[in-house]
């Protein structure tokens, strides 16, 4: 679904993506896992159209997408949310929904003067679907609430609501799971899974969350200083012992050692 | 770890009531911290637990109920006082000066102080040594990890008596949610009260000396950490099985 | 009877410095009616300020409009500015039937609008001060000049008129560049005055206003030492800022020999305000035009009184000065005929604006002296 | 910690009661004479007309901003620029002037178009710098070879009186629309060129845009005669004058008990408000129907987080053209409207702080992001703007009536004028004080 | 070729006077950008409160002039400076209380900041008139020339003239010193960072203990200082208009944008390029290159545009500036 050839992107002289190339298949849940600073949001916002790369091509379905702004890759099928949640704070939990699907006539300026009929048909459906998803994500009750006042794990639901709005081809998920509560991290991975078989989604996930990782992804793929440390299904990847030291570690030692100076 | 002489715990809200506009958020939320303690609240989103610690830290107004702090009824003072009562605090998101360096946003933290700083400044480094690299560069350009370290280390530049974090280890990996939870248990051991928010609630609720499981603004299980990592109903409903 | 008398005048915006002066100048020649007792049977004389900003036609024609429709008033002294006078005029005044004097509105438009009769002014047209410039530069021996201008309608006519009538004496007009007032800085300007160069610099701009900025920056960076001042520049001020470093320049303004201006200058003193400053005289002739009109008309129905007006301001007659105003009304009571002269020589022509005689004034020592009129 | 709080509910009462205030406000102004009125119906009009049209620009803005957070401050280019169009339509034609240099000057304007589409797609062809400079410098001199001769013959033209390109004597209802359309043209090339720049920066880009077509309209004497302006432009209503003539008005106007003149004038300023609130009725209509449907969600969501609103599949560039356009066709409509009102062109009076900041304070006063809110902020403001020139020198009379006689008294008098500014402000201050969000908020 | 007349004429036509032009926008652009980069709004009272600072400054100086105290070559309104910074000051931090802060409680938008300081640069702008008037006013005093043309023409037999006036220098130098001394505060002193930190997250500040009001003094008093001295600086060296102090507010801004609007070199680097922009751009070469290439005679003035399009200029040089650098030229904020 999507290849990534020796991608460089850099601020300044830093290097945040080095040289990585990955490939997500279609039809996966690719995982994203590495330490902070890895360059996976990075990462992320190239494909995504957000950040030009310094260097390096991006394609989608064998179809060059490097550089293409992210509303054309919307149309292509590619969403993503973000790792800091970006919603319409002003508008209302719905109609940040509502506002999500392309194809709406009454976008269009002059459609609304002369075709208000059809636009209230179309509107009735996408507001059918934007509940839909509400009850999904369990925040019916929120959806006259201004978005701007929700707490910080609804921002992040709404943020993965969005992307249910419409038939996308593959999402990208930057760290959904941060904030939310786990219970319904459990739910969501469950929608996840259910999006990716039932409708035949591709996910890449960003997330630090290794349960979730291990349960959702198939292959993972492991980022550090901007390149590609290794690649591969979930149980492997956290025996690694690269990943076990930049990445995961292995657990609090703090429990038994004794006190350390103070702060 | 309760001083014998103190009778009262070091932090006590009791009963807070109060919310954003018309509406209540919180129904009579109490938390209490004792010194050295540790306590995290966990719950589902929206429960109103960043609501309740920005209550404790007076930047909600409150209907009813009331905040001590060490014996002292702080319910009227202002954030600022409470800075300077020994309260530190990293809100969950905007929580660092982002065009300011990381050196600049530490040295922010312990604005209140007039020692010198640089030992403590040392030992945040120490802790995350990410951001210790990136010392020069202006906050707002870090990764959302490396924000998060440098928020946490910013409240610890304040040396609080009482450090409230709202959810430290969002976005973290886990190599550096465990060194934090480390620092953070020998941050307790040190006198300092904890209170912190958390959706990593297993392994918070590990560390934690006392828990609080709090639903749409109110107390629905209080109890030791253990306690409640072992009670199959918080387990499922809360702490996602 | 209280006859309202309305000013439209800039007291606000680019000019307002001018405008104080303008209004105490017509403000003295209605307070000296009003206390003759001598107008239409003991009618008193009521000022009625507007604020015409002299720049926005919108806020000025709403002045006008107020003054005329709520004030009721029988005569404008006013508008200040060309665009603004125009605009008012054509809308309000004409449509209202209500007479304006402008003491300052020279462009030369205003001589071929459609007034009704209602327009007169007191100060001439700028298409003839060029001409006079030009004239007094040949004979100084002034064969080549710079010439800059506040970019509106009355510097860039004044400027065009000079120019075309300058190189038709055979003069060379180096550049003709356009300043804009209220500008913070005019170095700009003065780098392009210097670098076309020219025997002097005529500065056809205002002497509160960008005029003195770019006398002050070609003075210090040794651009130009000599200039040629039109009406807007010839001012006290103008000592008051350059004194000796101006000397050697020279200039006019429409203003009449004699003991009128003198007169006006005494008088102006006593009330308290500076008679020299710009179009001041001018402001008081308008007033006591009107007013003197209404008395030869015996009505104060500006549709009457309108028709008055070039009798009162020409021969034959007996010439009136300023000052002299009670008097004029008793021989106009009387029957008489009066030839109004007023503080600027007041000589009007069809249609119905100051025929233009000119002062024509040196600097020398650091003092502005009167050399003759023309 | 979110910067929001709740924002306290608006009555839905509030617009028509604020409405009606309003009203009451022209109805005094047209019946009560005392140190706050005038009580004559022709200022009274004479306002609303002048208020409508400010509506109008209000609006424009309001498309901008309120829609789009688009921080547009060259207002008064477009809005000088919808003025150039009653000039070009509805002027007679100017003997000898089109003879003189028209055709030249078709060409040259031509030639300026191409070397700028030329350069385009030598860029998009070639990307090479030099390439392009090459076609820019060439476009440049042969552009200026054909334009200068022209412009010269034209302003050369009966200097005095014309000098200018002159009308088609067409009709001058015509000239709003198209009007319109010259302002909608520039946006789309301000747009094309600035739109990427943000909040503030797009602010002073615009603010500069503004003074350089104000620049042009002001010293290229050959479009509208530039500084030495243009009066006389025909009116779609009748004069006063034809109507103090007319005996069956003569009639009416004694059958109501006006005088001829008022009641003409009267009758003129009825007129053009019909005509204004027409154009303002129908642009609110297209408005409101755009906003109210999905098209406004999105400007919403645009407004809200551009980064969002893109990667929904908004094409937020393009949206910001469209309504950049849009708002400023509207702002050159009134400007047309308010040309043909004045019957004057005159390019020196279009300054920054009267058409620019002035209808920005009606906006913001109204409540950005409502239309209804817009119009009243405009009339509002435009009617305290001509009233504190009363006011303020009523209100500086009052103040320091218990002052004894002296020097400080009569220098406070003197200035009287310049309470108009500080009664502006004040009034400004005041209602910004207690409705922040402006009368009629958005929602 | 003459090197040296064609340099004396561009130094003294262009060089000097944009350079001191550019220092007094500079000096202007960066009270704005301090006010914007703290309190987070674009100032449109700004050109007002210069006129006011300096007013006060005048009535000052003629206080002192009337006693005979004099600063020998420098001008007496130095003295005098301080009680209009003041006096300013005083003003500024009245109307915070009476107008701004309501709405910074409020946490209103910014462009509801912008509209209130139009609202107070009516005001304001009437103030001034009432205390002075609206004529012209001259307080300049000492000496005025460093170099006049006449004696560098003496001194260097060329034929081209150079003048540096004193008030240029002195605009020149108190800008580079007071530059200096805004950096330091703002970088090194702890009520320096406070503010910056203030500015990037007012919520974060409350919670480190900063104290919000007092940064919002601390800024308005430095922003006093900064208009009360641009604007005496520049009714030193140009002269004092109330009016003209509103028309200096648009290059003001732009100087304040172009540079990166809240960075305050982008400010003195704004000050530089308008000022330069506004006067190289529209100087005719044709003395200059007939300097350097005597046998020459151009047909016209070698100008690339008029004067009256000179601010058009300079606006176009900042929009092809914002092009490339779509938030200044030293990255600045945007909100
Ligand atoms: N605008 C920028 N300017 C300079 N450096 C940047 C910028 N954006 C990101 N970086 C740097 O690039 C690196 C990669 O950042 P990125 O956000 O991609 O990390 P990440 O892998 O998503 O980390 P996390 O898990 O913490 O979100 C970081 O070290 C960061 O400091
Ligand atoms: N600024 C605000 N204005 C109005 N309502 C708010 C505001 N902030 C939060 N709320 C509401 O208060 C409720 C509790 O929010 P709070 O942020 O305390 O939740 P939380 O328990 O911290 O959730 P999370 O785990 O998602 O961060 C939510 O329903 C939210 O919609
Ligand atoms: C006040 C005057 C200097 C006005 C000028 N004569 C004009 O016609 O605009
Ligand atoms: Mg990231
Ligand atoms: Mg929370």
């Amino acid at each position: 679904m999507i290849r990534v050839e020796d991608l460089h992107r850099h601020f300044g002289g830093f290097r945040a993506v080095d040289g990585a190339s990955l490939t997500i298949e279609t039809g996966s849940i690719t995982g994203l896992i590495g330490p902070n600073g890895a360059g996976k949001s990075t990462l992320f916002n190239v494909i995504a159209g957000v950040l030009p790369p310094t260097s390096g091509r991006v394609f989608m379905d064998g179809q060059d997408i490097t550089g293409l702004p992210p509303h054309e890759l919307f149309h292509k099928g590619l969403l993503r949310t973000f790792q800091l949640a970006h919603e319409f704070s002003s508008m209302t939990v719905r109609e940040n929904l509502m506002m999500v699907p392309g194809t709406q006539s009454g976008e269009t300026i002059w459609k609304t003067w002369f075709q208000r009929g059809r636009i209230d048909r179309e509107e009735a459906e996408i507001r059918r679907r934007a509940d839909e998803v509400l009850d999904f994500l369990t925040i019916r009750h929120l959806t006259h609430e201004k978005a701007g006042n929700l707490s910080g794990g609804q921002k992040k639901l709404l943020e993965l609501g969005r992307t249910m709005m419409v038939d996308a081809k593959i999402v990208f998920l930057d760290e959904v799971g941060a904030g939310v509560n786990r219970t319904l991290l459990g739910t969501i991975g469950d929608a996840i899974v259910r999006l990716n078989r039932e409708r035949g989604y591709t996910f890449c996930v960003i997330e630090h969350d290794m349960d979730f990782i291990g349960r959702l992804c198939d292959p993972v793929i492991v980022m550090a200083a901007g390149k590609v440390l290794a690649q591969g299904p979930a149980d492997h990847i956290m025996q690694n012992d690269d990943v076990i030291e930049a990445y995961l570690g292995t657990g609090l030692k703090n429990k038994v050692k004794a006190a350390g100076g103070a702060l | 770890m309760q001083s014998p002489s103190q009778p009262q715990p070091f932090l006590s809200a009791q009963g807070m009531r109060g919310g954003y506009g018309k509406a209540d958020i919180l129904h009579g939320c109490t938390l209490t911290v004792d010194r050295g303690q540790i306590a995290v609240i966990v719950g589902p989103n929206g429960a109103g637990k960043s609501t309740a610690m920005k209550a404790v830290f007076g930047m909600l107004p409150l209907r009813e109920g009331r905040v001590v702090l060490g014996g002292e009824d702080i319910t009227p003072l202002s954030p600022q006082d409470r800075v300077r009562k020994g309260m530190g605090f990293v809100p969950q998101t905007h929580n660092i000066f982002p065009t300011m360096t990381v050196e600049e946003n530490l040295e922010m933290g312990a604005f209140i102080r007039d020692d010198d700083v640089r030992q403590t400044m040392a030992q945040v480094y120490d802790l995350f040594p990410a951001v210790a690299e990136k010392r020069k560069q202006a906050a707002g350009e870090l990764s959302g990890g490396q924000r998060q370290q440098v928020a946490v280390g910013r409240a610890l530049m304040t040396r609080p008596q009482l450090l409230m974090l709202d959810e430290p280890t969002a976005g973290v990996s886990p190599i550096v949610m465990d060194e934090l939870f480390d620092r953070i248990i020998e941050v307790a051991r040190t006198g300092i009260s904890i209170l912190m928010v958390e959706q990593n609630a297993r392994q918070a609720l590990e560390i934690a000396d006392i828990g609080y499981v709090l639903v749409q603004g109110a107390n629905r299980y209080t109890d030791t950490g253990e306690a409640l990592l072992a009670d199959p109903e918080v387990r499922r409903t809360f702490l996602g099985g | 009877e209280e006859i309202k008398m309305g000013m439209s005048l800039g007291f606000t915006g680019p000019l307002e410095s001018m405008a104080p002066g303008m209004a105490a100048g017509a403000e003295l020649a209605m307070k000296e009616v009003s206390e003759s007792g001598l107008l239409l049977d003991g009618s008193t004389v009521v000022p009625v300020q507007g604020d015409s900003t002299c720049t926005d036609a919108a806020a000025a024609t709403a002045t006008v409009e107020r003054l005329i429709t709520a004030e009721g008033v029988r005569g404008i002294v006013g508008g200040m500015c060309s665009g603004e006078t125009i605009a008012s005029l054509q809308n309000v005044a004409v449509p209202n039937g209500v007479v304006m004097i402008s003491p300052s509105a020279t462009s030369p438009a205003l001589s071929t609008i459609d007034d009704n009769g209602l327009f007169f002014r007191t100060s001439p047209s700028d298409a003839r001060q060029g001409e006079i410039m030009a004239e007094i530069m040949m004979e100084k021996g002034v064969q080549n000049a710079a010439v800059t201008y506040t970019n509106n309608d009355y510097g860039k006519g004044l400027a065009d008129a000079f120019a075309a009538a300058f190189q038709e004496k055979g003069g060379t007009v180096t550049v003709n560049a356009a300043h804009d007032d209220g500008k913070a800085d005019y170095s700009a300007e003065v780098a392009a005055l210097a670098a076309a160069g020219g025997d002097a610099l005529v500065v056809a701009g205002y002497v509160d206003q960008g005029g003195s900025g770019i006398v002050r920056a070609a003075l210090d960076t040794g651009a130009f030492d000599r200039f040629v001042f039109p009406d807007g520049m010839v001012g006290q001020a103008l000592v008051d800022n350059f004194g000796s470093e101006i000397d050697g320049s020279f200039g006019q303004n429409p203003a009449a020999e004699g003991e009128g201006r003198d007169k006006f200058l005494a008088m102006a003193e006593e009330a308290g305000f500076d008679g020299t400053s710009a179009y001041s005289a001018e402001a008081y002739d308008a007033a006591a035009l009107m007013l003197l009109s209404m008395a030869a008309a015996k009505s104060s129905d500006p549709n009457v009184w309108k028709n008055s007006v070039m009798d009162v301001a020409n021969a034959p007659g007996e010439q009136i000065l300023p000052g002299d105003l009670a008097k004029a009304l008793e021989i106009i009571n009387g029957g008489g005929d009066v030839d109004y002269v007023g503080a600027s020589a007041v000589e009007m022509v069809e249609p119905g604006e100051s025929a233009g005689t000119f002062r024509e004034v040196s600097f020398e020592n650091g003092e502005m002296t009167v050399v003759g009129y023309r | 910690m979110s910067a929001n709080r709740q924002a306290a509910a608006v009555s839905p009462w509030r617009a028509p009661i604020l409405f009606a205030i309003l009203a009451v406000l022209f109805l005094l102004e047209g019946t009560v004479r005392n140190g706050l009125f005038s009580g004559s119906w022709n200022t009274a009009l004479a306002i609303l007309n002048m208020g409508l049209i400010s509506a109008i620009t209000a609006l424009g803005v309001n498309m901008q901003w309120g829609y789009a957070g688009l921080f547009n401050t060259g207002v008064v280019g477009f809005l000088a620029i919808g003025g150039l169009a009653p000039v070009l339509v509805s002027l007679p034609p100017v003997d000898g002037a089109w003879a003189a240099g028209g055709p030249r000057l078709i060409l040259a304007l031509l030639a300026g178009i191409g070397t700028l589409a030329m350069a385009r797609i030598v860029h998009v062809r070639t990307r090479r710098g030099w390439a392009v400079a090459l076609v820019l410098i060439g476009g440049f001199v042969a552009y200026r070879w054909l334009f200068d001769p022209a412009v010269t013959a034209i302003e050369a033209n009966n200097a005095a009186r014309a000098g200018n390109i002159g009308g088609l004597g067409l009709p001058v209802l015509m000239s709003w629309i198209v009007g319109g359309l010259f302002a909608a043209a520039a946006a789309w090339a301000v747009g094309k060129v600035a739109l990427g720049l943000r909040s503030d920066y797009l602010a002073i880009a615009t603010l500069g845009i503004g003074e350089i077509i104000v620049a042009v309209l002001r010293n290229e004497d050959w479009l509208a005669r530039g500084v030495k302006n243009i009066a006389s432009i025909p009116r779609p209503v009748p004069y006063e004058i034809e109507l103090q003539q007319n005996p069956e008005f003569v009639d009416f106007a004694a059958r109501w008990g006006f005088s001829v003149a008022e009641a003409s004038g009267i009758w003129v300023k009825l007129c053009y408000m019909l005509l204004f609130l027409v154009v303002l009725l129908a642009i609110i209509l297209l408005a409101e129907l755009a906003l109210k449907s999905p098209w406004g969600r999105m400007m919403r969501a645009i407004r809200d987080n551009e980064t969002a609103a893109e990667a929904m599949g908004k094409d937020v560039t393009a949206r910001h053209l469209q309504v950049f356009v849009l708002g400023s066709a509207v702002i050159g409509i009134a400007g047309a409207m308010m040309i043909t009102l004045d019957g004057l062109m005159a390019p020196t009076s279009y300054n920054p702080l009267r058409y620019t900041f002035l209808i920005w304070v009606m906006v913001i006063v109204g409540g950005s992001g409502n239309n209804w809110g817009s119009v009243l902020g405009a009339v509002l403001i435009w009617f305290v703007w001509i009233k504190v020139e009363v006011w303020g020198p009523n209100l500086i009379g009052v103040l320091v009536g218990p002052l004894p006689d002296g020097d400080l008294k009569a220098h406070l008098l003197g200035s009287a004028p310049h309470m108009r500014f500080i009664a502006m402000g004040l009034v400004l201050l005041l209602v910004l004080r207690f409705a922040p969000r402006g009368l009629v908020p958005e929602k | 070729m003459d090197i040296l007349n064609a340099l004396v004429a561009f130094l003294n036509f262009v060089f000097i006077p944009a350079a001191a032009y550019g220092a007094q926008l500079a000096l202007g652009a960066l009270g704005v950008t301090l006010i914007y980069a703290i309190l987070r709004f674009s100032n449109f009272a700004h050109g007002d409160t210069m006129a006011f600072g300096t007013a006060i400054t005048i009535l000052v100086t003629w206080g002192l002039q009337s006693l005979g105290v004099s600063l020998g070559p420098l001008p007496t309104a130095l003295l005098a400076l301080p009680v209009g910074i003041a006096a300013t000051a005083v003003l500024v931090l009245g109307t915070d209380r009476a107008v701004y802060r309501f709405y910074r409680a409020q946490r209103a938008a910014p462009i509801i900041f912008v509209m209130a300081s139009v609202g107070v640069m009516f005001v304001m702008n009437g103030l001034t008139r009432l205390l002075i008037g609206v004529d012209e006013q001259r307080f300049d005093d000492g000496a005025r020339f460093i170099i006049a043309v006449r004696d560098f023409r003496e001194w260097s037999g060329l034929a081209e003239g150079l003048a540096l006036r004193s008030t240029q220098a002195l605009t020149v130098v108190v800008t580079a010193i007071v530059c200096a001394a805004l950096f330091w505060f703002l970088n090194r002193t702890k009520s320096g960072k406070a503010m910056r930190a203030y500015s990037d997250n007012e919520d974060l500040a409350l919670l480190s203990g900063i104290d919000p009001e007092r940064v919002v003094r601390l800024t308005w008093i430095i922003a006093a200082a900064l208009m009360t001295i641009a604007g005496v600086l520049y009714g030193l060296d140009k002269s004092f208009r109330p009016f003209n102090y509103f028309q200096i507010l648009l290059p003001i801004f732009a100087a304040a944008i172009v540079g990166g609007l809240g960075n305050p070199v982008g400010a003195i680097a704004g000050g530089f390029l308008v000022a330069f922009s506004e006067v190289a751009v529209t100087y005719p070469w044709v003395k200059v290159a007939g300097y350097l290439f005597p046998g020459w005679q151009p047909g016209g003035l070698l100008q690339l545009l008029g004067t009256e399009y000179k601010f058009a200029v300079s606006f176009v040089i900042l929009i092809v500036v914002l092009l490339f650098r779509p938030t200044g030229l030293f990255s600045g904020k945007s909100v």
